[in-house]
């Protein structure tokens, strides 16, 4: 089991080793001088960029520039963003709250809704509702996840008048307390719903198939002849088998937790980490950059060490060696 | 002769046991003939900036409304068309192209060659892929080229995992065993034997791939970094979420025929699995 | 005393617009303490025949007449909660796949425990499990295997298991579909013999379903021959192995060789099954059949006694014959 | 022995074929890969025109053997030679010639051939590779012919058709004609009848015997039933765990096995002969996992006669009176 985490520990270390080495070959090889992609924008003045080559060792042999960058960054230093003049490390850690709110509550809410759904439609396939239910994920599952959220803004808010389309809060009114929360949860309806919306399809899709599958199981026909009840095969056999695969895309879905929001943040101007992205790609900030897409790999690669212990200990097939 | 008759029945029976397929080949034809004829069944110009600024559908033969500069939208989203669908079908053969060999190969020959591969293909799919075509994108410049070459270079991991699983299993099949004891290389089994037999799922999960990468393109574009000259879809809705208030119009439509196109090609892909999964067929 | 009587039973399979005929008019009965072996080659309708008896086939896809007569109750009829009942009860199975028999996520004992449930739902954790310790040792299977997954067994122990969970409630038919088929000689053997010992101390009524001719000449006291999806011969093993009245007996005995004795040439059937979704006119043997007249081929014989148990389906058996 | 004076036509030296066990990712930690003993240290002769069986259980290495043979995979140590030619050393040279030399058939008929082919280039193909025949055309003839001789009649019918359209005794014919079109010296026969049903299986095993006999081509039949074996082969070979344990006159062996593991693998066979009272030698368990399974006899785990010397080292091949090898500490060779 200790050998287990460990050897996983070592594969997720080892992601993001390459992933500080993807990111570090993309600024060498992207068109232009890296130091100014370092310094974060185009024109640094001549001392900045001087400090920069001595930082990060640019006029010695690659390897030690490589090695400078890796030892910098593991100092948490990921560079400043000249776009708020301040350290990207916290300025990611300021809105990172704002970005796990948001995907989190969605994340839960749909893998309830689309799990649910799945079962349902699997142990009554080719019933009416299934079809329903199988045509709407389809639909969800085409969309782009930001032209849904568009429209929910079009319908809800600006035509309907009943939420809000932008941020998290209304800063005018100031709320504090309870009403403050009424106010988040209220701006968090719109983003969350399409979030939940376009994450349903998968779950909805696995958690059927999967049903479909172990239904179609041999055990489950052992189960039959000794005339134990459909309910109980279902409720307590079928559900077990079939969850599995639910967990590993729940899972996956976890890691991404922080990053796949990005796009919805910027339709709702949602002020996580996903915005802070977005200013950074259109003002060229490529610090910030290169920062938010350390943080969010590192993130799932963690996650993915959590899904598979879970998924080890769900499954007894599964051994730590 | 008899066995290209034949093989055609095949293919023909396996357009008829899926509906899914059929439609999604339908409409697929109808796309193309939309993208080959664009020029002729767009009412304007689509880089034409006409005097009518802002108008709702219907309005002077604009069909859909206009832009805020006055193009024609249902021009726009006919020659959208061709962004989309060369972008998502380039990138998506370059995945599958890249993912059949690379997986193949591993599959086939297992050992070194097989870890080192995997173990790529494994930290592809444990990186975030979207973002990395991002920064990519945003550092490398925002041409359809680059875009369609990034698409394919980051997103060939599934293909290729799911043709070394293949490759795998082909290989132990009896067919394979009695090849290379009648005689035949390496080189001819892996060309002639396991990536003919294991193509099929590839080729179902390219079709999604297309899909996919429609989807990319387009939230690149929302995202202010598709190529500045060319129109797409993605770019439309872009744009338009400005005039949400004033002009619905501009991302609605455009969206809407993403979502289309996008089903079409899950039509297809869907379709396909669904005809060669026995399993299946049986219920 | 009988206890099951299979009266004309049809199974036919719907597959879009084909109908395929997978058993073909049926009929036998099977005696209380019998031990009945139903061989066939593939596309016989053996496993298809157990799997209408067992109510186990989908009906949207089959259509099933005839009767499954048990102590007077139509299987095939009979309304679903006394099916609950009188399933694992007084009917049991061991399936091939013993493999995929089990759920592959819970433990051994939790199902054992569940199955012994549905009929006993007040048993107690601890009287369950003796019970099915005791089964384990008639078994040959170590008391551990309680607490394992199926994954952790070899196949010749989780077909042990399934044996013993066969035998959970004492059952008066037990059906073994080609359960000991996927299993190496010694073990098939070793259970086989185990199976035959465990019939001395318990009243069970047994039907193998088989490919495998030696099987049932060692484990059982009647047979019964199916040939796509129709009764060829049945009998005491003894009369029909040693002296086969229907072809497709004779050709089947013949192309099986045997380990001692005498080495007699092997032959085979020449031909191959024919298209049940549009079956021949006549016998069904008849065009691989080397006796085969017009007759043959024109009509259907019907199943002809030739001593009050003995029976096969040919124009040939003495007494069948009319003049043409 | 069968015709001492005769040269062997393959003679397998010391094979040996390890398995290492799953190992970890390029990541995982220099732990030392467990080895598997699939094929632990087999020698053997065969000789022209005769039918050579290999029995035992599942597991028992008996298919890598066959693998081994027809070059499918590399022994770890040992080699085997082909008319006192390495195939080790044939096998750099020219690999064609070897495959020539030696050919295959399998025991899934339904899956020996590629699904998109038809029969004709099915059969045609190694006739190309090897450089047979001048033209397509002639070629096709002898395919042609092949097929008339194996009783596939009309030949140019089965040449059009695809394998998906033939059953499985027509396919397992259609194998065995193709691999013989490259007249090779020798045949590995793995479990060629153990997937047909019953009523056919005769015809694939005269077949063999047919082939065997007229072409004087030298067959290894693997199978684990017995009495398949015992009506086609002159000598068998019984394998326990990666080794011979016993070999010799087919007959004699069954009628009279001196292992205690062929008794037992014997005696639990199941006969057609319902009169037939037979006294199963009970072994117990199932065979040990062939990692490392230890300095004695592997069978003394389960034998019914081990005594502690079992336990200790591994019995050494004798040869007996009338002619077979026994590997047991209990078979002297005295009696």
């Amino acid at each position: 089991m200790k050998k287990y985490l460990l050897k996983r520990i070592v594969t997720a270390f080892g992601i993001v080793l390459f992933v500080i080495l993807l990111n570090y070959v993309i600024i060498r090889l992207a068109p232009g001088d890296p130091v100014r992609i370092m310094a974060g924008f185009d024109n640094p003045s001549q001392e900045l960029m001087d400090a920069l080559t001595k930082k990060y060792g640019l006029d010695q042999p690659l390897y030690v520039q490589f090695w400078r960058y890796i030892t910098t960054l593991f100092k948490g230093d990921m560079g400043d963003s000249y776009l708020y003049n301040q350290p990207v490390s916290s300025l990611i850690f300021e809105r990172v709250g704002a970005s796990l709110l948001l995907s989190g509550v969605s994340a839960v809410l749909a893998v309830l809704i689309g799990s649910t759904l799945g079962l349902y439609a699997g142990r009554h396939h080719g019933k009416a509702l299934d079809r329903t239910f199988s045509g709407v994920a389809y639909m969800l599952n085409a969309m782009p996840s930001f032209w849904l959220g568009i429209m929910l803004i079009l319908i809800f808010a600006s035509t309907l008048k009943w939420l809000p389309t932008q941020g998290m809060v209304n800063i005018r009114k100031g709320y504090t307390g309870w009403a403050y929360v009424v106010d988040v949860l209220q701006h968090m309806v719109l983003p969350c719903a399409t979030l939940v919306a376009v994450q349903i399809p998968t779950y909805f899709r696995i958690t059927k198939s999967s049903v479909m599958q172990v239904m179609a199981e041999e055990f489950v026909t052992t189960f039959r002849v000794t005339g134990m009840s459909e309910r109980k095969i279902f409720n307590k056999y079928v559900l077990k088998n079939a969850l599995l695969p639910i967990v590993t895309v729940f899972g996956i879905n976890l890691a991404y937790v922080i990053s796949g929001s990005t796009l919805i943040e910027i339709v709702f101007s949602w002020p996580g980490v996903g915005v802070l992205m977005y200013r950074s790609i259109s003002m060229r900030d490529y610090n910030l950059l290169m920062g938010v897409y350390l943080l969010i790999s590192i993130s799932v690669a963690f996650m993915m060490i959590v899904v598979d212990l879970i998924y080890a200990w769900l499954d007894p097939r599964i051994r730590y060696d | 002769m008899e066995k290209i008759k034949k093989v055609g029945v095949r293919l023909a029976g396996m357009v008829r046991s899926s509906m899914q397929l059929r439609m999604g080949l339908i409409f697929f034809a109808l796309v193309l003939l939309v993208v080959i004829f664009a020029p002729s069944l767009a009412p304007f110009d689509p880089y034409d900036l006409g005097d009518d600024l802002l108008v709702p559908p219907g309005t002077n033969g604009h069909w859909l409304g206009t832009t805020n500069m006055g193009q024609d939208v249902l021009s726009m989203i006919i020659y959208g068309s061709r962004a989309s669908l060369a972008i998502g079908i380039v990138s998506a053969l370059i995945s599958g192209v890249i993912g059949t060999l690379l997986g193949a190969f591993a599959g086939f020959y297992g050992g070194k060659v097989d870890k080192v591969v995997s173990e790529i293909i494994n930290i592809f799919l444990m990186i975030p892929t979207f973002f990395l075509i991002l920064i990519i994108v945003a550092l490398f410049g925002s041409s359809m080229i680059n875009v369609m070459l990034v698409i394919g270079l980051t997103s060939w991991p599934s293909n290729a995992r799911m043709m070394r699983v293949q490759a795998m299993s082909i290989k132990e099949r009896t067919f394979v065993k009695s090849a290379i004891s009648m005689g035949e290389t390496k080189r001819q089994v892996l060309f002639k034997y396991i990536i003919p037999n294991g193509l099929f799922p590839i080729i179902a999960n390219t079709t999604m791939g297309v899909a996919k990468a429609i989807l990319t393109e387009a939230s690149l574009s929302f995202l202010g970094l598709g190529d500045p000259n060319v129109i797409s879809w993605g770019q439309m809705i872009y744009e338009g979420k400005q005039y949400l208030a004033t002009g619905w119009w501009m991302s609605t439509f455009a969206g809407l025929f993403i979502m289309l196109i996008v089903m079409i090609f899950y039509m297809i892909g869907d379709g396909l699995n669904f005809a060669l999964n026995p399993k299946m067929k049986k219920i | 005393m009988k206890i099951l009587e299979i009266q004309d039973l049809c199974v036919t399979y719907i597959a879009g617009e084909k109908r395929i005929k997978a058993v073909d008019h049926v009929s036998f009965a099977i005696d209380e303490g019998d031990s009945l072996g139903i061989v066939g080659e593939s596309g016989s309708g053996k496993s298809t025949m157990a799997m209408a008896m067992l109510r186990l086939l989908d009906p949207r896809y089959t259509e099933i007449t005839g009767a499954a007569n048990y102590r007077g109750e139509n299987l095939l009829t009979v309304d679903p909660r006394r099916l609950s009942e009188l399933r694992w009860k007084d009917i049991a199975v061991v399936f091939q796949k013993s493999m995929n028999s089990l759920s592959p996520v819970h433990r051994i004992g939790e199902q054992f425990e569940d199955i012994y449930r549905v009929h006993e739902p007040k048993a107690s954790k601890k009287e369950i499990r003796e019970r099915v310790e005791k089964l384990f040792a008639m078994v040959n299977l170590a008391p551990r295997v309680y607490n394992l997954y199926p994954h952790e067994l070899s196949g010749g122990m989780l077909q042990r298991t399934s044996i013993a969970l066969s035998l959970l409630f004492h059952p008066k038919i037990l059906i073994m579909d080609e359960a000991t088929t996927a299993l190496d000689v010694v073990t098939q053997g070793q259970i086989l013999s185990e199976i035959k010992k465990l019939e001395k101390s318990i009243a069970v009524t047994r039907m193998m379903i088989t490919h495998d001719l030696s099987v049932v000449a060692t484990s059982c006291q009647k047979i019964i021959v199916l040939y796509a999806g129709q009764l060829m011969e049945f009998g005491y093993v003894r009369d029909v192995l040693a002296n086969p009245r229907h072809p497709y007996t004779e050709g089947l005995v013949r192309s099986f060789p045997s380990l001692h004795g005498k080495k007699e040439e092997l032959l085979s059937i020449p031909g191959s099954l024919p298209d049940l979704s549009n079956p021949p006119q006549g016998c069904i043997f008849a065009p691989r059949c080397p006796y085969a007249t017009d007759q043959c081929r024109a009509h259907r014989p019907e199943p002809r006694h030739i001593d009050d148990l003995h029976v096969a389906a040919c124009w040939r058996v003495k007494g069948g014959i009319q003049d043409a | 022995m069968p015709d001492a004076v005769k040269a062997p036509v393959i003679k397998a030296v010391g094979v040996k074929r390890y398995y290492k066990q799953r190992g970890g990712s390029l990541l995982s930690f220099g732990r030392k890969p467990r080895m598997i003993q699939a094929v632990d240290g087999v020698d053997f002769e065969l000789y022209e025109g005769e039918i050579f069986g290999v029995i035992g259980e599942s597991g028992c290495g008996k298919s890598t053997l066959g693998r081994l043979l027809i070059r499918l995979e590399e022994p770890s140590e040992g080699d085997i030679y082909f008319r006192g030619e390495s195939s080790k050393a044939l096998m750099k040279k020219d690999p064609k010639k070897f495959h020539r030399m030696v050919q295959a058939v399998f025991q899934n008929p339904f899956d020996t051939f590629t699904p998109n082919d038809t029969i004709g280039e099915i059969m045609m193909r190694p006739l190309r590779l090897h450089g047979i025949g001048k033209s397509d055309e002639e070629r096709r003839a002898m395919c042609e012919k092949a097929l008339e001789d194996g009783g596939l009649k009309p030949a140019a019918d089965f040449l059009g058709r695809f394998p998906h359209e033939l059953s499985g005794g027509q396919l397992q014919r259609i194998s065995i004609l193709r691999s013989m079109l490259l007249e090779p010296l020798f045949l590995v026969a793995d479990e060629p009848v153990s997937m047909l049903d019953v009523s056919v299986r005769a015809e694939i095993i005269h077949m063999l015997q047919d082939l065997c006999a007229s072409r004087r081509t030298a067959i290894m039949l693997i199978s684990h039933d017995i009495a398949v074996v015992r009506y086609v082969s002159q000598r068998v070979a019984v394998m326990y765990l990666g080794r011979i344990v016993e070999m010799g006159d087919t007959d004699t062996i069954i009628q009279n096995p001196m292992h205690p593991y062929t008794q037992a693998l014997i005696s639990n066979c199941s006969s057609i002969d319902p009169d037939e009272d037979k006294q199963a030698i009970e072994i117990q368990g199932e065979p040990p996992s062939p990692i490392n399974p230890g300095p004695g006899c592997y069978f003394a785990n389960r034998c019914f006669k081990a005594c502690e010397k079992c336990f200790k080292s591994y019995p050494p091949m004798r040869t007996m009176k009338d002619g077979r090898v026994v590997s047991c500490h209990f078979a002297t060779g005295d009696e």
